[in-house]
């Protein structure tokens, strides 16, 4: 047994990629995110089953053995976040999929490869809580959850699918980001788009873009595991390679060591910040469902399983222009997108299956200058394009007419 | 390439360590490197990975790869570091907070998964590190921090725990007994499959303080004295005296390891003919 | 030919209607080169109860994934029947099963209705389970929403063995019910 | 005879190597820190490098 | 005040239940109510706990106090509300995933603190809620929907391992066995202590299915084949054929229970005078 | 064994409340918050030792027993916080103390104290992270956590205490509000508060404003566990009274069995929500440390261990008038005030222990027609008052000269 | 002769009865429900009753 | 009287310093009914290393607990005595550990310096431990910061039994060492 294909060379994937064609498939939402993980390289799932993400655990379980992979399931979701972790550290591309119960769990870990840098993604499908809830039903109540759920100061990526397309490519990406940054990456899925099935096409797996982590490239003896280069990201090596490290979940420093200095603690976290926040061009992702130049009357500004209701919805203001923008990139919070938007519209709506969350970064962005409407709805069921056509004309009356 | 010393798998240069005098920390830690040394391990193939608490910190002072992790997971870390690149040795240190009390479930789950780890659980009967609480290796009765009344609740016999829940190796020693707990961890390092070796240490600063056990060198007389060879004729007959405890190999088995048996499924999967959506 | 079909498959647990809505939606999306969504919804009682697949099958980009206002009801229970009998238009299509539903007994829809024996036909090929198979011979044959063929495929391509042979006949019993074949 | 070294930056004064050399090789200062008085009776045996848990001991080992 | 008969321990206006066709699940609960019938439990003096699996519902069709808690946690529930108020009967009853595998760690803890608790785990053999994957307690080379190509881990000896952690009382049961279930149960709710059933119960949907193991009466068969009697003269022997169990009570012993232990507790705390800042 | 003197009748304390008059002690955080338990009539702790949080444990330790209480260390903070929901069930006041890893831990069956409506307290002294971070010093960055560290809609108080006395004082309002209102409250101290040591006044026992949670007065038969009374708090029996209930993690109607229903659902998630934001005088906390009246050029808005730095500062701004408004309340988060209170200041300055959390909510509530201005430490350290004298300079130089 | 009911609102028709019953009172429809055909020779052992999974079998208890 | 004293008692882990500080603390609040707040800081490496505790006595309100600019500084390492020495202004009191510090290898303090053998003297009580209770007899001589009554009664408050005894002499020894009794 072994993971097979270990990339060897810096920045450049050695995995075998399969087929060598464009493939069109008909899969549902989580199928398709176990085919991007596989995509992209990742090669280890450490997960335990839960409603609505299981069956991302269990394509793994059938798919990574074939392809020299390992699928483990670990004993509950702080383990199986844990093992992630260890195995991305031996150079493996490493995941796992749970939903809102389990990624509560996974949340103090999830600490740990933040800290301690660790690129790997955990796929969180969400579903209707609070607490066990309505366990089969759609929401989207984790996304404040996503960015916020652990202790300390934390930053972390976080991306959000509306099509099972996107499920696929946001996988890639979610990957290809967490190499590319050494941290952990969410891929914030929800109930709707991970059991809904669609027509997806799989790129050439030779076209698909793959990061690879950094590799160290000096001597053994110099290398610093949290030395950071220009960029603000150090380079990391594997576990049993020539290059001897140290991990570790306390505060460090360059060597990967224990130690207390307030001056590097304080450096290193806000590090931690800025190695997102200073490539937001390489992070932030957003998709404007109408012309991007045009002057709006109504801004909606949608993620996941909103955007597809809201985008029908808003073919069907006659009277009226509304555009939808959807955050592909739900953190870092895409602020100047949001505001350069916001700016060309007259009135902001925030569509979400819960009872207010992007709304409140919404309203942050925007101040006070343009009204911020929300729909919210929090019962377990999905929106209906024509709720967001009746919340469209409440805003019209109120403020457009 | 030269043999490597013991003394080449400790991280010098960050001694003296933190732990206090006296306490039984150091040497489980010379024990494990001398192990590593018997074996000469490269210590770019050995990843330690640790728990948190005072033998936690172990891996400050360990010049090879090391994980440290959170509270009680490390096992789970560890299975991480194994399953992906089975060809690593990984030893996993845990206090007995750590290791066998936030951490148990990932214990017997080791265990049960027959997992090619080695775990060195220290055990002294406290939580060390935060300043002497309870621990679910403290004896009933016994003064900590939060059990100024007694210990309301019983111990763990760790080795039986883990025996049945179907480790490969599992094994107690005592940082008195150090040429035979040396020589504990040297096999549980070879041993395939989940190896367990439960050492018996003092924590003079906060458990026998409290107890009124005396000086770090009055505990180390005790483990002396309690300790059980389970090769003796003492051990055979059965009935320990009160206080007294087993020492040596408790169980050792051979059932394939996780590695193995994956390396299976592996092969069933890929005769199956991978991609099949 | 129609651009866009938002097809309903309601009846209960345990009927194969998600395995049917699946097969619909790869014929239309794998074999005719459409896009397709396929999603679904379990009754609001964890226990039994109604479950529906829909199935939206489109030569444009599907923006709205679900079903809003159906143009093909498949109907495999009296609460099934009901729940759309009355609300469809004229212009849509109503297909149901007379093993089950005694549609006399029910209100008449607007829609263009078709009833044919499914489950009784899937016991006589020795599997109520299979009545699903054979209702989406009877759709394809009535709506041609798919071409045969592409159907055929499809669930050559996604069964093997015996479970192909008899989801195959179940079928194109459902083909011939409804007057292809 | 053996060469026997005490790391004073390492030794804690926990008193294990004074107590269990068997060969009552150690005595201690008024800190209760060990200073070697028999070292002619050292056999080398190793066990107070082993015991001491701050590594401040070495016994002969230099080169080896 | 009449004697209550098992069936008003349901609610039975919830019923039917949402378990599948031949599910265990039912038979399970049958016995818990006669044994709390035969017991004349008054309802409002009883807590049942449950975690979340297909047998983690079985609090919908009780008619006592219950406490629905979360996946893997019913134990750490029940225990609050057992340390709290003592004089209540608690009940937990538990999956294997949720007992066992998840919730592992809060039963060998509740078995070391001795807590007075009665655990039925209602071991399947797999995560029947969720679809049938791979438990703690699924056997090695077992077939489920995430151990395509065979289970490549073992299963625990749950018995075993609640005995080697200290419960007062560990016993086995089946569903196929009922009025021993029904025995076994009681006897554990009249035991002082941690007291642990584990019922091996069929779960046709999935288990049975992806292991071609027949019909639920199929299934139901096979445990009236594979069970051994404790008492009986072939579990004397000690080698069981393969694929056999024991059932019956494996451990009953009389160590004071956490309640007792910590009454002494709170006498010193008040002999030695309450507040003290 | 048993817990001492349940209370009885409903919404009155009978627990014997010890001595019979004012105490003045001199007294670390971490005690006076085990005090105010005791005073407010907590008898039930489970916990799991971390620092800085430890003392708190200990001193229920010692104390519990002595008045008919149970201390209980549970194998980890899942199990404490599920063992203080069980234990509240039975009427008991109950709660646990812990620091950020585990809070993280904590977060799944908060979840269930909040759906199932538990009275309850919960004590995070904060440490700074991320993950193990350093874990004897102080930092505030789990501000965002508690609010929002849970998976799915939820809604919750959190306290947050800047002296000793307020440990005392404030423990004892977090639980009279957790029983006002069946929901858990999260008592948000931090290393700096906690290790403090200072002299506090223990108020008579007699004297102390003691809230119990509302209890049925109907019928066994008819109770209903989860019916709102109009104030939208349900009465909670005890388990083990004559009254039988069910608690359930899972969405449930009124009688608490579980239920799917789409309006049960949303109308439950909602009252979650309405029944702790229609009462939020009852709720919301801050102290003014300066005259609310006056207007200020420098409104500067704090929380915690960073109030008496800042308060320090604002004493020594001879040029310019600053003020400390002190969020004692942090969630919900006091909008209306810091809204009036800005609307009387020229610009708004947030000093956290943490990259940013509060400064978020306070631009969202201040839009931006003020400049909002933070001082963000994460480095292990406390603020000086120099430090906030510094940025205050800085901040007038920019916008108030 | 035993009263023996069945509540087909609650029967699932999984066949346990009807396999296990010792007097081979059930008999089979053609769905697999019970049905009971030799009532005279039940013993009211009520085995059926305690294996039924779903509630579904009364045998002889009423009002008792 | 002097309104606040701000008071830094600073040495390595071991010392004692946390429990000088609470009963000057103590005394001052709980004897003489002031505002008193305790806070320590440990060194920022790890193991060993600096330690300090700081007391901040006032009539008033105490407004930051902390101690920014210390009147009075025991200094019981070398290290402590070196950190502070050079920065105390005139009208500070510096009082450190003769046994311990060499002064005339030191820069001298502008403050007021006092130096006493309080290892010394601890360690002729049979327990090295108890200098702390030295320094807190001599600050008490030397500053007047609490009465000499005050920080006794609190010292048998605390202590009980042997250690109370030796404690209490130990108070008793820094009170006369600083000329007091
Ligand atoms: C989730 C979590 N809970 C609690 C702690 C605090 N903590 C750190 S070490 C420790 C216990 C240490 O005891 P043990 O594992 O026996 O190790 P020792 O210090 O005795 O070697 C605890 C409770 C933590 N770091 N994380
Ligand atoms: C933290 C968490 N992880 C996962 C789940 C999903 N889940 C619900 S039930 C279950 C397993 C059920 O298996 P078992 O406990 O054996 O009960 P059974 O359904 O077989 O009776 C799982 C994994 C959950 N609810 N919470
Ligand atoms: S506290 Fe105990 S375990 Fe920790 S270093 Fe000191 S003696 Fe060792
Ligand atoms: S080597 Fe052996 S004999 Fe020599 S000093 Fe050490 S313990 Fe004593
Ligand atoms: S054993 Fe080591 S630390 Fe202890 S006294 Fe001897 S040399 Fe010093
Ligand atoms: S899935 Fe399995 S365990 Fe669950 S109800 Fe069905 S048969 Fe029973
Ligand atoms: S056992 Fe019960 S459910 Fe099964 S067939 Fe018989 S009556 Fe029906
Ligand atoms: S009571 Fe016994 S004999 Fe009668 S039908 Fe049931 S199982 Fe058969
Ligand atoms: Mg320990
Ligand atoms: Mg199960």
């Amino acid at each position: 047994m072994n993971i097979a294909n270990r990339s060897k060379d810096k920045n450049e994937s050695t995995v075998d990629r399969g087929s060598k064609e464009t493939r069109r498939l008909f899969l549902q939402g989580n199928e398709a995110i176990a085919e991007g993980a596989i995509a992209a390289g990742a090669r280890f799932y450490a997960g335990y089953p839960i409603t609505p993400s299981s069956e991302i655990a269990e394509a793994c379980a059938e798919k990574l053995p074939a392809v020299g992979g390992v699928y483990i399931q670990m004993e509950d979701e702080l383990g199986s976040i844990a093992a992630v972790i260890g195995a991305s550290l031996t150079g493996v591309k490493a995941f796992t999929a749970t939903s809102g119960p389990g990624f509560s769990l996974m949340q103090e870990n999830l600490g740990v490869a933040i800290l301690g840098e660790v690129p790997c993604v955990v796929v969180n499908v969400q579903r209707s809580g609070p607490s066990t809830g309505l366990a089969t039903r759609p929401a989207q109540a984790d996304v404040m959850q996503a960015r916020w759920g652990r202790h300390g100061d934390q930053h972390l990526i976080v991306l959000s699918p509306a099509t099972v397309q996107e499920c696929f490519d946001l996988t890639v990406t979610a990957f290809n980001l967490a190499e590319r940054f050494r941290a952990p990456v969410i891929l914030l899925a929800d109930e709707i788009v991970a059991h809904m099935r669609e027509n997806v096409t799989l790129p050439d797996p030779a076209q698909i873009k793959i990061v690879n982590r950094k590799k160290p490239a000096c001597p053994p003896e110099e290398y610093l595991p949290f030395k950071p280069d220009p960029d603000g990201v150090p380079p990391l090596a594997d576990y049993g390679s020539e290059y001897i490290f140290h991990v570790t979940s306390s505060m460090h420093g360059e060597r990967g060591y224990s130690q207390n200095d307030p001056a590097n603690a304080g450096a290193k976290i806000k590090r931690l910040f800025t190695k997102l926040d200073n490539h937001l061009d390489e992070i932030l992702l957003v998709k404007h469902h109408y012309n991007p130049a045009d002057e709006l009357d109504l801004l909606i500004v949608t993620f996941g399983c909103t955007t597809r209701p809201a985008r029908a919805a808003a073919l069907r203001t006659p009277n009226l222009k509304a555009g939808v923008l959807q955050l592909v990139t739900l953190w870092p919070f895409p602020d100047a997108f949001i505001a350069e938007a916001a700016q060309k519209a007259r009135a902001v709506l925030v569509p979400e299956l819960n009872l207010g969350q992007v709304i409140r970064e919404v309203q942050r962005v925007v101040g006070k200058e343009k009204p911020v409407f929300g729909l919210h709805k929090s019962n377990g069921l999905g929106f209906l394009p024509a709720e967001i056509s009746a919340r469209i004309e409440e805003v019209a009356n109120q403020c457009l007419r | 390439m030269p043999a490597l010393s013991w003394r080449e798998y400790l991280d010098e240069k960050m001694l003296p360590h933190l732990w206090c005098p006296g306490c039984g920390n150091g040497i489980a830690l010379g024990a494990l490197t001398r192990a590593l040394a018997e074996l000469q391990l490269p210590r770019n193939k050995v990843v330690v990975v640790t728990g948190i608490g005072c033998w936690g910190k172990a891996d400050d002072y360990l010049a090879t790869s090391a994980l440290h992790g959170t509270h009680g997971r490390a096992l789970a870390f560890a299975t991480g570091v194994k399953a992906a690149r089975p060809e690593l040795t990984v030893i996993v240190l845990m206090g007995d907070g750590d290791g066998a009390t936030i951490g148990g479930n990932h214990l017997i789950h080791a265990a049960r998964r027959n997992i090619d780890l080695t775990a060195v659980v220290l055990n002294n009967q406290n939580y060390g590190m935060t300043g002497g609480q309870v621990s679910a290796t403290t004896p009933v009765d016994a003064v900590t921090s939060t059990t100024r009344y007694g210990n309301p609740e019983r111990d763990f016999d760790l080795c039986r725990l883990v025996d049945a829940a179907g480790a490969n190796y599992v094994a107690r020693g005592t940082v008195y007994h150090v040429p035979q707990l040396d020589r504990l961890i040297r096999d549980g390092i070879t041993k395939k499959g989940f190896s367990f070796i439960e050492v018996i240490s003092p924590c003079p600063t906060h458990f026998g303080r409290r107890n009124k056990l005396g000086s770090a060198v009055e505990m180390m007389k005790a483990l002396k004295t309690r300790a059980v060879n389970v090769n003796s004729p003492a051990a055979k007959t059965g009935e320990l005296p009160a206080g007294a405890f087993l020492i040596g190999k408790l169980a050792d088995r051979d059932d394939p390891d996780f590695t193995a048996r994956y390396a299976a499924v592996q092969q069933k999967a890929q005769a199956k003919g991978g991609f099949s959506s | 030919m129609k651009e866009t079909w938002q097809v309903v498959l309601a009846g209960e647990g345990g009927q194969g209607l998600i395995v049917a809505g699946i097969l619909l939606a790869e014929a239309a999306s794998l074999c005719e080169g459409k896009n397709a969504a396929q999603t679904q919804s379990y009754g609001i009682a964890t226990r039994g109860g109604f479950t529906k697949s829909e199935v939206v099958i489109s030569t444009e980009e599907i923006v709205y994934p679900g079903v809003e206002e159906p143009d093909l009801v498949l109907a495999l229970t009296p609460e099934a029947y009901e729940l759309y009998a009355r609300s469809l238009p004229p212009e849509a299509v109503l297909i149901y099963d007379t093993s089950l539903i005694d549609a006399d007994q029910m209100e008449k829809s607007k829609a263009r209705t078709f009833g044919f024996p499914f489950t009784d036909t899937a016991r006589e090929l020795g599997r109520v389970g299979v009545a699903n198979l054979v209702s989406l011979g009877a759709i394809v044959a009535t709506t041609g929403i798919v071409g045969a063929e592409s159907l055929e495929k499809t669930i050559r391509h996604r069964f093997s063995g015996n479970a192909a042979e008899l989801n195959l006949n179940a079928y194109h019993r459902g083909l011939a019910l409804a007057g292809k074949e | 005879m053996t060469r026997i070294n005490i790391n004073p930056r390492r030794c804690k004064h926990c008193g294990i190597c004074i107590a269990f050399c068997p060969k009552e090789v150690f005595g201690a200062d008024y800190r209760g820190a060990p200073v070697v008085e028999r070292a002619e009776k050292c056999t080398a045996c190793g066990l107070c490098v082993m015991r001491c848990p701050d590594f401040a001991l070495e016994v002969g080992e230099k080169g080896k």
